[in-house]
């Protein structure tokens, strides 16, 4: 047993730090929110030159990390910094692509120089993972898409898509999906932007009678879910850690806001109901934190345990992620309520969370059905 | 004990829905049902129209204008209401200036400014908390300092809701800086034209602009729009706090969201059906569902208690603390309903009117906003912090 | 609207309060464990007398009472005295004989002179009230009962017992259960006692082959589930409004223990962490009582509409109950535990009221399915 | 980071299993697992069985008859323990005095009472705990006159666990009434037997009197009994109460819970199913179970650090705290599960041999006495409140 980082990870982890602290703050976010930028392309560029994109991925694949820890050095500093780059559709799409064995396009996410993301959400799916009506069709040598894809994030960013779609079975049938690389410039694709509560960007995708080269196929006709699973299971685990790197930075504006800010003549964290209600915060914090070293360390092993964990973690993350956006709000009072000050960003990004990929009823229901299997 | 309205209550409520059911705009009611923003024109429309019926100001005197509406009939509008899609009324002018004007007001000051706020003349702001005083309301720095008729204002008022639209502000100003500190303080009435007074919107964590900050840089105000003694007011503040806080419970906000919420639920497909017949979604929504049945009981106790002239004590923190989060939970599981359409953030859509289509549901739009925003129940009118502690105190005697 | 009681009911009130403070306490309580007696019969005679248990029935019945509210009157403050004395077996049993019109039966159980209960628990029934294997087979214009009863209250004190058993349908069938008046006495009747953590006694009741006349049915063959239901109904009222009045005493003692305990040099009431914990259980408190209100005036609507009431009240006491128990110890400290300090008895009670005719789940799901009906 | 155990600790805790399985007497693994209570015959047999293969004293020397394991494998045996239902050792002498005697002790007092401890010629007990204390736990009145070569000491000590069975005390005493509230305390080693002192125990909600209250009156005691200095005392038990704290996360006896309460809701049926089935009560069990998973990793992470030589600070309040609910809610769970048949009291069936049948499953007796009897996680060993305040002043240095 051994809980430390590795050198490398731990080098990785302060550079990382000290390039998002000087680089980051919530004025950035606000700036960029106005002049209707989704992220800074400075700040994208400079992540992918410390090796942020290239710690996603293993060294068969060209990169220089790919584990689950990997990810969690990297995420919980962009969950601290509370960062709107598109890192995470490269955990989600990129592995796809590696899968796929295009070795080139994955040298260009890892460059900074494509960004890449998965289109697989739908209209009407809410969490079911399977639920996938997105149709492709084999015409000859060509495959035809069909359908909407929604809440893709990044989509009107990214050059490459990996969609998702059905060649057989029923629209909730696992058996049957298949996974395709789309570029977004192709005939027939149109990307429509729009702007989430929590300041990321996320595309609606509409593919209409989209022709490509059977070849885009990712892995076999009709088994795709599985490698959509495992690849969710690795975006599931970035989202967790980067709202633990998030829970850590609320954590912190609300110790200095409980020792500065003064009422009735003393600090308000002079106040014992209130100490007593942050060390409940700080307490599920570090269970948060437990979680998700758990899930890091079970993301290489077989299905059944990899998704117990994923389903344990997401379960997890999104409770004291509620806990600690309602106390660290209501510990500050109306001031936490602004826009501009930075605790707002990361209470919305926290929720939001929470509607990315499973929320914490659908995750303990997930639990439990893979518990008995 | 007998659990059930009275005839006369019953025909009341009657009245009141089918009032509601020929008069509300219905374009007014959609933009409620969808968890759109309401404009400045929206809430003059609906004063108005309450207005006519001699609904606006429920608990004046009828001789001023009022309904003159006990706490139960108060309540049953407010129920109806919510149950109907209504707008709520802007509290300001008619539900906190108007009584005390009543009880501390000179009668030029009731001639001149009661009919105003009826007709939509006068749109009222309150200026109470200021920036660093939050729970401590009574930690007052804008200063109001005597020079011939007029007082010179100086200071900062924050958290000010639709101070943006308003025409006055009334303000609590400290008139005697030596003074102890729930003493020295004045109650005044402040012409927003006033040179000096500088409105400034806060954009919170919904995106909305519903509340401002009002900056007074030398801004000299005719004594006469004083309320009562000089030095006085925070006895006024403190009767306007009390007249505030009997309305926090939401029952009627509650209710409505309740069934709009199972609506929702038997409309979202999870797992392959209705999301209402989800097990744990479901356990959810029952078990608010039956805090809110007791809840609107315990109301209903207390309201009662309130026409029949009993004050309510400590009881109306507890309403405010458990009708607090009974409207948290409630709206949290709105949004937690829409699963990933609560997502997008669909300004335009909330500002804007039917021209616009919604992305995924009509009513996702508003859900997450709708849950953040409502974090302030826990926080405004005294914090739930607050309450809990006037609550052991009195229950304590420590 | 009304929140009053009637002058009957308040001078009842009164003076059943009055009486039960200059009787009852902890240490009479006490007193009975050690000498192994189920109850003191001095206070069940003199609750007799006090009309307590007229107060249970209607005029028609020969009672005076026999509303929710005055179920509420009595049991609040049996529950905040914390009596053992068999009151709630006359609510579950005595409704039931008298719908059997047996009013010289009803007569003895107002003067307190019969005890009279209900046998209808079975071992793996858990909360399924329709749970009925005891097996009643007509013989000629003979019945004979056959099976075993469990948790059958002040079952070893009862002259008379109300028994459920099935002449007809499978173990979980609502149809098919009837409903027999046997004496405690007949032949083939074993009744073995126990005491349950609460202090109450309850028995398990064996019947070996009980042949009794076929008029000891009470209404009609096979149709019993429905009395039942609604004789369980009024139970729980009782058994709600008795954890209201035990919640008032746990309040009480905290209350009374927060100003006088002192800790660090100040009262321990006087920390602030403890106060608002505090604030949280009154606030639980008024909300369970309100609840309790919703049900009693409920109890004489429709069965839909009694029964999501009964859920409804069963299910918040449960939780409330809970909540008031764990904080009222923890608020203690260590005195607590202890079990000759009266709020031991009382959370020994609260907690196994919840045991009593389904917890907090076993509502929670009715209440759901009957919501939906 | 890895988060999996070395090799060599693999090994070990094969090791431990292996032991438990051949060595565990059947009967005492039997009324762990049905949950009744443990005779003073049954303690010493345990003691006896573990002293002889050397983990009786875990975390002492070699040289003094230890196993000087190092935390992790401190873990891992009560995990294995706690899994193949084993006793808990009573750590009155093993792992509280033992320590301190090694860190404080004489020479001479090492000798004689160190052997003392690990041969069962001693049951050692604990005197910290005073009436009206509570979690001012240096609020010391007992108090020890110096006369000649003897203290004698006067006062009262209660929560004294298992006291009834003990030969000898360790027992905090004033004998510097002058001195501040943490200064003028010493610690003391009484023997049982001296004329004066009086135990009486006390009967807890569970039923069981597994507490007590010892009464000194006039006590003499050698001032050879004294470990370290007069007045000293205090360092002596703060380092004492840092050993104890190490273990109450209870990650061993949740786990262990945990698999029981499976088993349980698989067997228990409800609404023609089994409980396991049941969603909201299958929900309840992964919930708890997905906290466990935390926790336990949660417990690692201080463990690891403890074994690498760095003392946990605020960590082991956070661990207590939350392990100590874990523990709670499982035990809630249990006695849940059971419905009516959690109701009946059967103090002799817990008390007794197996000659008794149980009133109903057998292991449900004690599911809802150990609820209660779990209430006390909370409060004894630093109250969950005195923790939530070691851990914010820690982190708001306030």
């Amino acid at each position: 047993m051994d809980f430390n980082l590795t050198e490398e990870r731990g080098m990785l982890r302060d550079t990382l730090g000290r390039f998002l602290r000087d680089k980051y703050d919530h004025g950035l976010r606000r700036r960029l929110e106005a002049s209707g930028q989704a992220y800074c392309p400075d700040v994208f560029e400079g992540l992918a030159e410390l090796g942020v994109l290239g710690a996603l991925f293993s060294e068969e694949h060209g990169g220089f990390g790919g584990s689950g820890f990997d990810l969690a050095v990297v995420f919980e500093e962009l969950g601290r910094a509370g960062t709107l780059e598109p890192i995470l559709p490269a955990v989600l799409a990129g592995g796809l692509i590696a899968e796929a064995g295009r070795t080139d396009l994955v040298e260009e996410i890892i460059a900074g120089t494509t960004v890449a993301t998965l289109a697989h959400g739908e209209a009407g799916a809410r969490y079911d993972q399977s639920h996938v009506t997105t149709s492709a069709k084999v015409d000859g040598d060509q495959i035809v898409l069909s359908g909407t894809k929604s809440h893709v994030l990044n989509g009107a960013q990214a050059r490459l898509l990996v969609v998702s779609a059905r060649e057989s079975g029923a629209v909730m049938d696992e058996a049957g999906i298949s996974l395709f690389l789309v570029p977004s410039d192709a005939i027939g694709v149109t990307i429509t932007d729009h702007v989430n509560l929590d300041s990321t960007s996320a595309a609606t995708v509409v593919l209409d009678s989209v022709r490509l080269d059977a070849s885009v196929r990712i892995g076999s006709a009709g088994e795709g879910f599985e490698l959509l699973e495992a690849s969710i299971a690795r975006g599931v685990t970035a989202l967790c850690v980067e709202a633990l790197g998030a829970m850590e930075a609320a954590k912190t504006l609300t110790l200095e806001y409980l020792k500065e800010r003064r009422q009735f003549g003393v600090p308000i964290g002079s106040f014992q109901a209130l100490q007593h209600r942050m060390a409940d915060v700080l307490i599920e914090i570090e269970q948060a934190r437990s979680a998700v070293i758990n899930l890091a360390g079970n993301l290489h092993r077989p299905r059944l345990e990899r998704e117990r964990h994923v389903s344990a973690a997401k379960n997890m993350i999104g409770r004291v992620a509620t806990l600690v956006v309602e106390e660290c709000i209501q510990l500050h009072g109306g001031i936490a309520m602004t826009e501009e000050y930075a605790l707002s960003h990361f209470a919305r990004r926290l929720t939001m969370i929470d509607h990315l990929y499973g929320d914490v009823d659908h995750h303990l229901e997930r639990f439990i059905t893979l518990s008995a299997a | 004990m007998d659990l059930h309205y009275t005839e006369e209550e019953q025909a009341f409520r009657t009245k009141v829905r089918e009032w509601l059911a020929e008069n509300l705009p219905h374009a007014l009611s959609e933009k409620i049902r969808l968890g759109k923003r309401l404009t400045k024109a929206d809430y003059e429309l609906w004063h108005r129209l309450l207005n006519e019926r001699g609904w606006l100001a429920q608990n004046w005197p009828r001789e001023y204008g009022g309904a003159e509406w006990n706490a139960v009939q108060r309540q049953i509008f407010e129920e109806e209401s919510c149950l109907a899609n209504a707008p709520h009324i802007v509290p300001f002018g008619p539900t906190m200036l108007g009584p005390v004007l009543l009880a501390f007001g000179s009668e030029e000051q009731k001639r001149h400014y009661l009919p105003r706020i009826l007709n939509g003349e006068d749109w009222w702001c309150q200026g109470y908390s200021e920036p660093g005083a939050g729970s401590d309301l009574a930690a007052i720095k804008t200063t109001a300092m005597r020079d011939g008729d007029h007082y010179v204002v100086n200071g900062q008022k924050t958290w000010t809701t639709l101070g943006q639209h308003a025409d006055w502000i009334f303000c609590l100003v400290r008139t005697d800086p030596g003074a102890k500190k729930q003493e020295g303080i004045s109650f005044l009435l402040i012409d927003m034209k006033t040179p000096g007074i500088t409105v400034r919107p806060i954009t919170l964590i919904d995106g909305d602009a519903e509340v401002n900050e009002v900056f007074f840089d030398d801004v000299r105000v005719p004594v006469a729009n004083r309320v009562g003694e000089e030095n006085k007011g925070w006895t006024y503040a403190k009767y306007l706090l009390t007249h505030e806080r009997t309305n926090i419970t939401g029952v009627g906000f509650s209710t409505a969201t309740l069934k709009a919420l199972k609506s929702t639920a038997a409309q979202v497909q999870s797992g392959g059906r209705p999301l209402s017949q989800n097990p744990l979604f479901a356990a959810r929504m029952a078990q608010v569902e039956i805090d809110l049945m007791a809840m609107t009981t315990t109301n209903l106790r207390v309201v009662s208690a309130a026409s029949k002239g009993r004050a309510p004590g400590a009881e109306s923190s507890m309403l405010k603390v458990k009708g607090s989060r009974i409207r948290q939970e409630l709206t949290s599981l709105m949004r937690r309903a829409f699963g990933p359409d609560a997502m997008p953030f669909q300004n335009d859509y909330l500002e804007g009117g039917d021209n616009l289509d919604a992305l995924g549901p009509e009513n996702a739009a508003s859900a997450a906003p709708t849950y953040f925003n409502m974090r302030k129940l826990s926080i405004f009118g005294g914090t739930n912090e607050v309450q809990r502690t006037i609550i052991t105190k009195t229950m304590l005697g420590l």
